[in-house]
């Protein structure tokens, strides 16, 4: 059965390590700032200039000048600091932030993402998301499988105009999780969904990957898959 | 010395403001924008702006009077979702829109007022934002060439300010005030708590009174939220509803 | 999680050194400079440093300590007068320095940790500082491209600090160490006073606890003032004299 | 008879305007904050991170966390800000000041300046001299006409290395005043010191200039001097 949202969420938060500062993007990663596991200490940042973002805040707490990236009303914590938007990115910029986990439109085998416009569609901007992906050492992705149409959204490389070139390092869909080397490029299968089979999983999926999941017994590596297309 | 400081918004725009203008507006979403300064700005009725800020405001909220007015020509942004107005001036070729990633226009804004000309970043190599500009490599990554940003106008929304120009922003609401602060021409400040020299502690200030030409007290905030989120009194958890 | 404050210099530097490494020290003169972490970096005998910093300490001072202990191959400074040891070393080949103009190595710093790999200035075109680089011409006028600048070890000195390493500097103490401490692989923050979370005021934190990744309460400052000039009790003048 | 030291401060000191935003070198330029005119508003940046610089401290007051760029105790004033280097120079480089006045080893005609090393002798560095001139609208360079040899210090041509080329606006020396046209070359005398002639100070100066005098009856202008070679 494939991941809900709430589980493709809980599987991103299992790439938090204690002590990390992150960023999450709108969607589900925003999911992931409920899942930090006890006893672990995550800072998150919110780009538009805050470090150690706390909890919504009691409704007679809102607070116009306190918001997030995705202009949430929120609350500070202890350990909060604020500052300009040109600190905020050069630390994102700088290398200083730990993790990003973002949503995505389309991410390529060889770790493009495109996630900020459609073609014909009213281009919105991409915010922050362009720095992000660019200056922030690990990148997790997080979006569904396919399209509606069921159309791949993984694939040999990106339709859509990218966001960023080679930045994706985990992507995390419903069915599956790939980890990608944006260096060499390549892509391989680390884990499936419960119940998810490598036939369904291949055939819905237009990037080519190989195969390295935990299986009791033996642990298959380097098995090439066939190249899938859709659409 | 003249005062800097000038009894309103529209007091402090007089003479400043002209046909074809360049103006920067502090603000991230709603968040710190320079409402008594932007109210003046439509009711000037100065035409042909280029606008530079993260946002061009929301529907019936900030720089959205000011291209709901018809007085903007070409805008520089991050993000300018939540705005009807713009989709449909962009979408029959009524207004320009140059998109920036935020932390592009950010640092082009800071490079701007420090007399940087141009710099590298990683940011948008290999994309659209890339093209037709120069993409060189350092240490064996690639890297995207950018100019620094500078306008005739500059409009900044602090929390506190002292009559000489001194200025502290409070919470999210700092953003792009600082650097925009720093890159105009003319720099104009609105504060809600206008204080004597002496009443700001010097170590906490974030805009030196040098790049403040001339501030007013602003009134009538109406910071409106544009996503008002809330947890109940009951749970603990981080997470909560929209309202 | 594993906290970041350690008991002493020594501990704080413990497994942070190596021969050979690069290290960017916060101070102008001898003004909030990292005392104690440059006692134990002496202490330590790890040779062949390079060193980045605005000065190299004076005779007797801050890393003039270093410096004397034969443990520097390469400085990078503005300034380094006061300093007879580093002139003999320097006339006999024993160190190698280079130059850069302050607000040029301030913002290499800078650009180093906000991952700008180069930036253009006007500052040293048509000069020996721009030898061997590129100049190239914006708007009609000419620039020098720099390059970011990073380090193994950054070593700051704050007046204020938290356990979470957020850190507030005082007067003009504050000089290099905001940008040094955002441009070190490892950065190590010494406070004269060490507060928990939540006392010092989110808005006032000059570094934020993400650059920060050990801190330490440091004792015994000496703060050597290099040029104590006062003016007499009877005087309203600025006129005063040197002591 | 030319001017001393502190007529020499006098006259850079009638650079000022009211609300400038200023920057004085070590020496003579220092001087000229004693010599701000009454009523006037004048406010004093030291690059290593303050604006708004007030008098040295009475000796009970002194603290080692508040110097100036000449290293030396100073105290603050209601309006004092402090910043970063980074900040401080990105105020320098980006224009704000309103006028730098600096010493200078030497000052070419067509406004090159040198004052921060001499090739053989130990090299102290250029502090922070290269980005006042190169940032600063206004620069005004207060120095001694000649060496002690008798060499002009205001030259064709520099001959030691530069701070900044095509950078001086007006230069004060004891025997007169001269104004330079950076972005188009040349220098012109606009003022001599009393009793100083102009036989005397063509005599004493290397490098070409015009001579604009504010003389009773008629305004000289124009008037191209020989060059003089000196040493």
């Amino acid at each position: 059965m494939a991941w809900t949202r709430d589980e493709m969420a809980a599987r991103a938060a299992r790439e938090l390590r204690d002590g990390f500062y992150v960023n999450l993007g709108v969607g589900i990663p925003t999911l992931v700032a409920n899942m930090i596991p006890p006893g672990m200490k995550v800072t998150l940042q919110s780009e538009n200039g805050m470090l150690g973002m706390g909890p919504f805040p009691y409704e007679d707490e809102a607070d116009a000048d306190l918001i997030n990236a995705g202009k949430q009303t929120i609350t500070e914590l202890p350990q909060s600091s604020y500052f300009s938007s040109a600190d905020s990115f050069g630390m994102i910029r700088g290398g200083h932030i730990d993790l990003s986990i973002l949503g995505g439109m389309q991410v390529a085998e060889n770790g493009d993402l495109a996630n900020w416009m459609v073609p014909g569609k009213m281009i919105k901007g991409m915010g922050g998301a362009m720095d992000l992906v660019a200056g922030v050492p690990r990148v997790v992705v997080v979006m569904e499988h396919t399209e509606k149409s069921g159309a791949s959204k993984f694939k040999q490389r990106c339709g859509l105009p990218l966001t960023g070139k080679s930045v994706v390092d985990l992507l995390i869909t419903e069915l599956g999780v790939f980890e990608i080397d944006r260096k060499g490029g390549g892509a391989r299968l680390i884990e499936l969904a419960p119940g998810i089979t490598l036939d369904e999983i291949k055939a819905k999926t237009e990037a080519d990957f190989t195969v390295a999941l935990p299986v009791s017994g033996e642990k298959p590596a380097g098995m090439k898959s066939a190249a899938i297309s859709a659409a | 010395m003249k005062s800097k400081v000038y009894p309103n918004a529209a007091a402090a725009l007089d003479g400043a403001v002209f046909d074809g203008m360049t103006v920067m507006a502090g603000g991230f979403g709603l968040c710190g924008i320079p409402e008594n300064l932007i109210t003046a700005l439509r009711d000037s009725n100065v035409k042909n702006l280029t606008v530079i800020g993260n946002n061009v405001g929301a529907d019936d909220h900030g720089m959205w009077a000011v291209l709901a007015n018809g007085q903007i020509r070409k805008v520089l942004a991050s993000y300018v979702g939540e705005n009807k107005i713009l989709a449909e001036l962009f979408l029959n070729g009524g207004i320009e829109i140059e998109f920036n990633p935020q932390g592009t226009l950010a640092e082009r804004i800071r490079a701007g007022g420090a007399g940087i000309p141009a710099f590298y970043t990683r940011t948008g190599y290999g994309t659209a934002v890339a093209e037709g500009k120069e993409s060189r490599q350092f240490n064996g990554d690639w890297y995207v060439m950018e100019t620094g940003l500078t306008a005739d106008l500059a409009l900044v929304k602090a929390w506190k300010g002292d009559t000489e120009g001194n200025l502290v922003y409070r919470k999210t609401a700092r953003n792009f005030n600082p650097m925009i602060a720093t890159a105009g021409k003319l720099t104009i400040a609105e504060v809600e708590i206008l204080v004597e020299p002496g009443e700001l502690d010097p170590d906490e200030i974030h805009t030196p009174g040098i790049f403040v030409k001339r501030l007013f007290k602003g009134s009538g905030y109406v910071k409106h939220i544009e996503r008002l989120t809330t947890r109940p009194r009951a749970s603990g958890a981080a997470a909560g509803v929209e309202i």
